[in-house]
């Protein structure tokens, strides 16, 4: 199994949703978080203070999926958020051993859905 | 990005010019007051000079006004900025509040150089469609009682109706909310105020107008606090904004909710609040036509917002709090031009009409229309206030008012000179809106770029971000 | 899911119903007022007919009248609103939100339709126990001044009072908030605002109330500006309220803190702000005895915030924001009796007591008693609206108002008086009201489902949620 | 932990006696009243008793005055916590909030207890420094007229005095925020109201101060509503407190921007609302020269915005919200002391000044000098301030009041007064809050710990939290 | 080592906390995030635009453990965390091949507590 | 690649980031989280109802990097954010076997800069 873990666009999440849904992806997580990366983050100015603003405001999804779903995970992020701009953000893919569905107890595979 | 600076630096010359002459010409305006002797300029301030207009100040109807003109102020800042600004998405909220402080800060200058003279001075021409010049810069508008208030002093009266002028524009951000740039925003809403809010406030309410109940040789359009010139011009001036700059961006499948309900409800109470002043102040008085006016105001805001909120659990399934408050501004809206003029009965009618009609166009037909209203400027103001103004033409009773009766008390040809200022400001302020649009957008572009609306107004056009996320 | 929303739907029919019943009398009334002929019926608004009673008309009263009618106002909506909102969690702040509007709503209908003529009406039987309906619909209620207000409009008064029935109601929202049904709430308040409310009102303040200093002939409880009529009787309700509803899930060790403190000081900021209308506008004139309201209630608030600051101070280790604004919360209501009738010493005490007492009550006995009054409702108002009623009766000098003297002004006989008044207010509002909650709960089930309290009022009651946590 | 709560234990102790003998001196007080015979000590609140004085009072007047009071009271609960509050950290904005309130609190009781008796009490030695004890506790201060209020209850003047008496020390909070700890915050402000604030109140304002207008025999400085008194005052007192605190760690490189614009927009928006009672209000009466203060304060209040945000365009490429509001708080300040004494043109000459010297010292001056004034108390207040007065005797012109005149009037002696009453009132601020803060840190230690700083005043100071982030 | 992440029902933060306590693990980082999962969010409704309401507020807990404790953390959230309602979450298990303490510098196992 | 995991103290972030800069790592994810540590929180009060107040508000840096670059982020961030108290925080390095740019579909090492 694998935890994917995508950081994208705010404005894309919703499409990204429904791409993941299209895959029959429904379980996921979502975090509102800041990034830096090459995209430059417009600087702010408080009475004449300016601040480098370097942090902008991205979502990050957390996946976790059999591995038959990895891949529709990739393209689905990868079909809805990118805009071929600067920004667009990065999916990490992690190793995920064990999984445990809280409600049933039940572990792995089956838990993971 | 540079390029973008630079040709927006290109404004503050000619807007540095702009200013100074302002400055010239206000200091020369008090000169001249000065040069032709104080007396006569600038009507005696001092009790002792003329004891009869002094002694025709009345305390009590002062007190109100100046009362009435701070809720009027607190309308708009922070009212109807929270009211608003609740409602867009996190990364324009501060856009919509800075919307608002800057109409009121360049509205009420404009006001004070001309639009005070424009809207309420003598009527230019005789044919009651603007006023002249002779009150620019406030010239003989004094501490004594004026032309339209017997009781209080002339400079109340024009500060309480500069808080008019200053709502009506901030009434239209909900209809381009999210997405225009800022300085042509500026741009249009100072010529907007000037052109199209000016003339209208004038034909309804100055001792000329063509439409005025002031002026014996008009057809009496009965406003008693602005249903026509606040809330008809606002609201169809909103309509042009939406249809003229486009939808948002992933509207309306993709908008997020509102991203503060507790500030959209602050500020309904404060409109709500600051609405007892706009209605009620509108008596000029301190008597019981100003106690008719606040009792029918609020009797047919909690109409209005009862009768939507049962709308809403009728057609949506459950009452919402965005519904009650929505529906008390639209009933609030409804009222304005009716609180001089009916009873309790008429302001419970009023009201549930302003809870059902806005809210089917808002809930039913615009989504089938599909144009982008982001904040429902026109499907509350307009809607809203053209119901209010064919209302009054309804429900309007001598029990109130003697000489001003509608047609459920005998007299049609109330409800027909209605229709006819509704018919007349809605092609007026459609029609020049647009037209002003097209010509602000020629120079400047209105429309915020596609990297600005995807990044937000507050970042893009004020180097801001509302809320720290990691302090 | 279904079942209940069809359990709802069936309510909307009768809902409907009512709503048509209700404005066939509003229409109806207005209609007999005509066929009565305007001057009798509907009392001339038309000065030159009554000479006497216009010239009555006081503009600077009026102006204060109107003023403090606006402030009361704010109070509820949205100064409780956000008090109490900011305390709850945030999936239920809504909730609380959506009370107060609804409240605001749905009782100032229910005062012009009957709870003014109920309260304030004319004595039905002569027994003190409630008005007759005459002035229902305000049918009779008018511009030119009342038998309540010999200097302001009729309408005035009537409207100031029905800002009194609106926030009471809406006091008691702190008792049942984050686990109570929305339209069960909405039934309740209507018949809490009518069966308890109107009655004690009409009790203590009418001209014919048999605890009333209008009336002559009865024992005169001194209220000034609502210390049985709104706190006690609101606090007892709310202790009802509390009881019978039973504890939130979790309670009391899983409790979050209040979702957003600064949204409680607004709200606090408001509510004091408003209560200057409260009080000082209680004198009904703009005079020396709304002055010494006003003095006195602003000097007990600060006193009781900063008793309560120290109490925290000593038992909890530090001085709290939360403590403050209780405390200058319970110092307002604890001053709201006896507004009109102590001086700056007796305000001290007032406060100071309204520091301690509810404090001891809230921090110390409360938690023994282990039922779950969500934001103090009792603590605060009933507890604190005990302690001022009581406190009238000791601390009343003839220096405020001559007529008027409390147990350490010599007249031990107004102190009886005071506690049987209070007596009488508690139990009445709490067997009322509990057989109130038993009879609307037979019919609609009060409590919050299980799963409903979980994911919040919010969503489940509105379908809505306040912020947005991603945009 | 332990160590520091048991240092701070021992001054329960002290403050339970100072509570003590308050009250005891507050009944004393009001014994004497009564021994003396009500009609002499407290001069009679019955109208029969002294037709002529009574008789005097102007409900209108009245009206205007309690309702500028309400005004002036949200200005600082809940406008100027909301302003400072939304500008500072996550983690301070309770303490922030908390000690707007707390000063709310004490300095209410400490102007009813000594502060209005020092202030405006008879001249103590004639000298003009300051007041008698013989109001102490308001003996003597009733519903009927005073001696400053020939219209308007004793009562009323008094606690409309109270609430500048309270915005002024909370203003400084600006300039300490989120440093400072509570308890010697609460020593210093007390201490800072009696021996700072109440002398330059009687010096400017009492009948007998020495550059007060009222004394015949004293040097007359203008200042309508505060320009010294408030502004300059505070302002130089915040300078002394940034100073002597030192820089917040991090400053100005690693500081945060303000966690909540928003809620510093709703803060401004009630400063700018609430200072329509503070500037026209101080013309204690609801007439032409009110109307006057209110019209000039608007219009300096928009210039300033305006120009504040042409000046972030210019500088800083784009205009911003917390500029437009930051200037609109200058203009305030600014037109302050002039609002009863210019017009128009003059109000926009101030409000231009207020919007380009602010900017300059807040955006160029302060961070060359390097001092952390945390919220710029002092470029706002201090600098504005002493605009402002400067100002007024510039622009003062006899067409508001025909006695008052400016240097442009042909007046170069006002000028000179103007310097000379800002130069003392800078020195005396800035010098005697410097000896303050230097006592009160020798006892007490005013600068929060290293750790508190880091964790946050909310909650090392009054374990509390803000906002929830899970619930 | 083990890096442990569980996503629960906000109300039952409290509890899953104090269960991991008695186990003696004292160390979690948290964070407010929103899911999608089995359980329906409920449909919300703003001026009758309907919004599908699909994410819900969920807590996720991070806690890094040593091997031995790696059953008694899923065990107290387990304990803890379960209604047998549909929302209950899931628990995620990641390897862990190096921690260190920012404080002391020190890594490992003997960082991890 | 390895996908570096940090809690720091919220006043160190600015640090942290200027730190990571110069060593030439720009991109990272952040967010506002809530800890529980050794760090013992500050009781809280409301009405006289204490609060344990156990979870203080921290911050998580999520920062992927190749190989190289780990070294070199941890030092950044132990010399940015250790200031000798409890509370300091941890960082966790979990392997990080894939990544994809979004932005342009590359995956591992190229993308992950
Ligand atoms: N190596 C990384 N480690 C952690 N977060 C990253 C990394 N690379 C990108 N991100 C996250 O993705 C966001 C977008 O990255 P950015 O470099 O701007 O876009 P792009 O991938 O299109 O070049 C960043 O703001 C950051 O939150
Ligand atoms: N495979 C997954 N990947 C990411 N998050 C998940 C996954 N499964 C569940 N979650 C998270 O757990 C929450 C609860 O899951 P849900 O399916 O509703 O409960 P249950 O496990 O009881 O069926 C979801 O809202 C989501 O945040
Ligand atoms: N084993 C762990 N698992 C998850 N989070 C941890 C762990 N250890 C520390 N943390 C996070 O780091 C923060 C600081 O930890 P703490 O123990 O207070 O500091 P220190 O490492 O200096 O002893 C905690 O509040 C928590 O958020």
């Amino acid at each position: 199994m694998k935890y994917i873990i995508a950081i994208i666009q705010p404005d894309k999440l919703e499409d990204v949703l429904a791409k993941l849904e299209e895959k029959e992806i429904h379980l996921v997580t979502v975090t509102s978080v800041m990034g830096r990366g090459r995209q430059k983050g417009i600087a702010e100015v408080y009475r004449s203070h300016k601040e480098a603003g370097s942090l902008l405001r991205k979502v990050k999804l957390e996946i976790a999926v059999n591995e038959a779903f990895v891949q529709p995970a990739i393209d689905a992020i990868l079909g809805a958020a990118r805009s071929d701009n600067i920004g667009d953000g990065k999916i990490f893919v992690l190793d995920l051993p064990r999984v445990i569905r809280i409600r049933t107890g039940e572990e792995g595979t089956l838990a993971i859905g | 990005m540079k390029v973008k600076r630079n040709c927006c630096n290109k404004w503050i010359v000619p807007a540095l010019i702009a200013s100074a002459a302002f400055f010239l010409i206000a200091v020369s305006a008090s000169m001249a007051d000065e040069r032709a002797g104080l007396p006569a300029a600038q009507p005696a301030s001092q009790p002792e000079a003329q004891p009869a207009s002094a002694s025709a100040i009345n305390s009590g109807d002062t007190a109100w006004l100046l009362t009435s003109t701070a809720l009027v102020f607190i309308m708009t800042a922070p009212g109807l900025a929270l009211f608003y600004g609740g409602l867009v998405r996190r990364k324009n909220v501060l856009s919509v509040l800075m919307q608002c402080m800057m109409i009121m800060c360049l509205v009420s200058l404009q006001w004070v150089a001309l639009g005070y003279a424009l809207s309420f001075g003598a009527d230019a021409g005789g044919k009651g469609v603007i006023g002249t010049l002779e009150w620019a810069f406030l010239k003989g508008v004094g501490q004594e009682a004026g032309p339209y208030s017997a009781t209080v002093p002339h400079l109340a009266f024009m500060i309480f109706q500069a808080m008019f002028a200053v709502i009506t524009p901030a009434l239209i951000i909900g209809a381009f909310a999210e997405r225009i740039r800022f300085l042509p925003f500026c741009v249009f809403t100072l010529l907007w105020a000037t052109l199209v809010y000016d003339p209208v406030a004038h034909w309804v309410w100055s001792t000329g107008g063509w439409l005025s109940i002031l002026n014996p040789n008009a057809g009496a359009a009965m406003d008693f606090a602005g249903g026509t010139v606040v809330h008809i011009n606002a609201g169809m001036a909103a309509l042009a904004c939406a249809l003229f700059l486009g939808k948002r961006k992933g509207y309306p499948s993709k908008m997020s909710p509102p991203h503060n309900l507790p500030f959209a409800v602050i500020g309904a109470g404060m409109l709500w609040f600051g609405w007892f002043g706009f209605n009620a102040g509108s008596a000029l008085a301190a008597n019981g036509l100003a106690a008719n006016a606040f009792v029918v105001t609020h009797v047919a805001t909690a109409t209005a917002g009862l009768t939507w909120a049962i709308m809403d659990r009728i057609f949506n399934g459950k009452p919402t709090v965005l519904g009650v408050i929505t529906g008390a501004v639209a009933g609030l809206v409804a009222i304005t031009p009716a609180s001089g003029f009916v009873d309790v009965t008429g302001s419970i009618c009023i009201g549930a009409g302003a809870g059902v009609i806005p809210w089917l166009f808002v809930g039913i037909i615009k989504p089938r229309l599909g144009y982008d209203d982001s904040l429902d400027a026109f499907g509350v103001h307009g809607i809203g206030g053209i119901w209010g103004a064919l209302a009054t033409g309804l429900f309007a009773t001598p029990a109130v008012q003697k000489d001003f009766k509608g047609l459920f008390f005998g007299n049609p040809a109330q409800f027909v000179m209605q229709v006819k200022a509704v018919a007349v400001t809605i092609v007026w302020a459609f029609v020049l809106t647009y037209v002003l649009l097209v010509l602000v957008n020629a120079v400047f572009k209105l429309r915020a770029g596609e990297h600005e609306e995807l990044v937000g107004l507050d970042l893009t056009q004020h180097k801001e971000t509302a809320y720290t996320v990691i302090d």
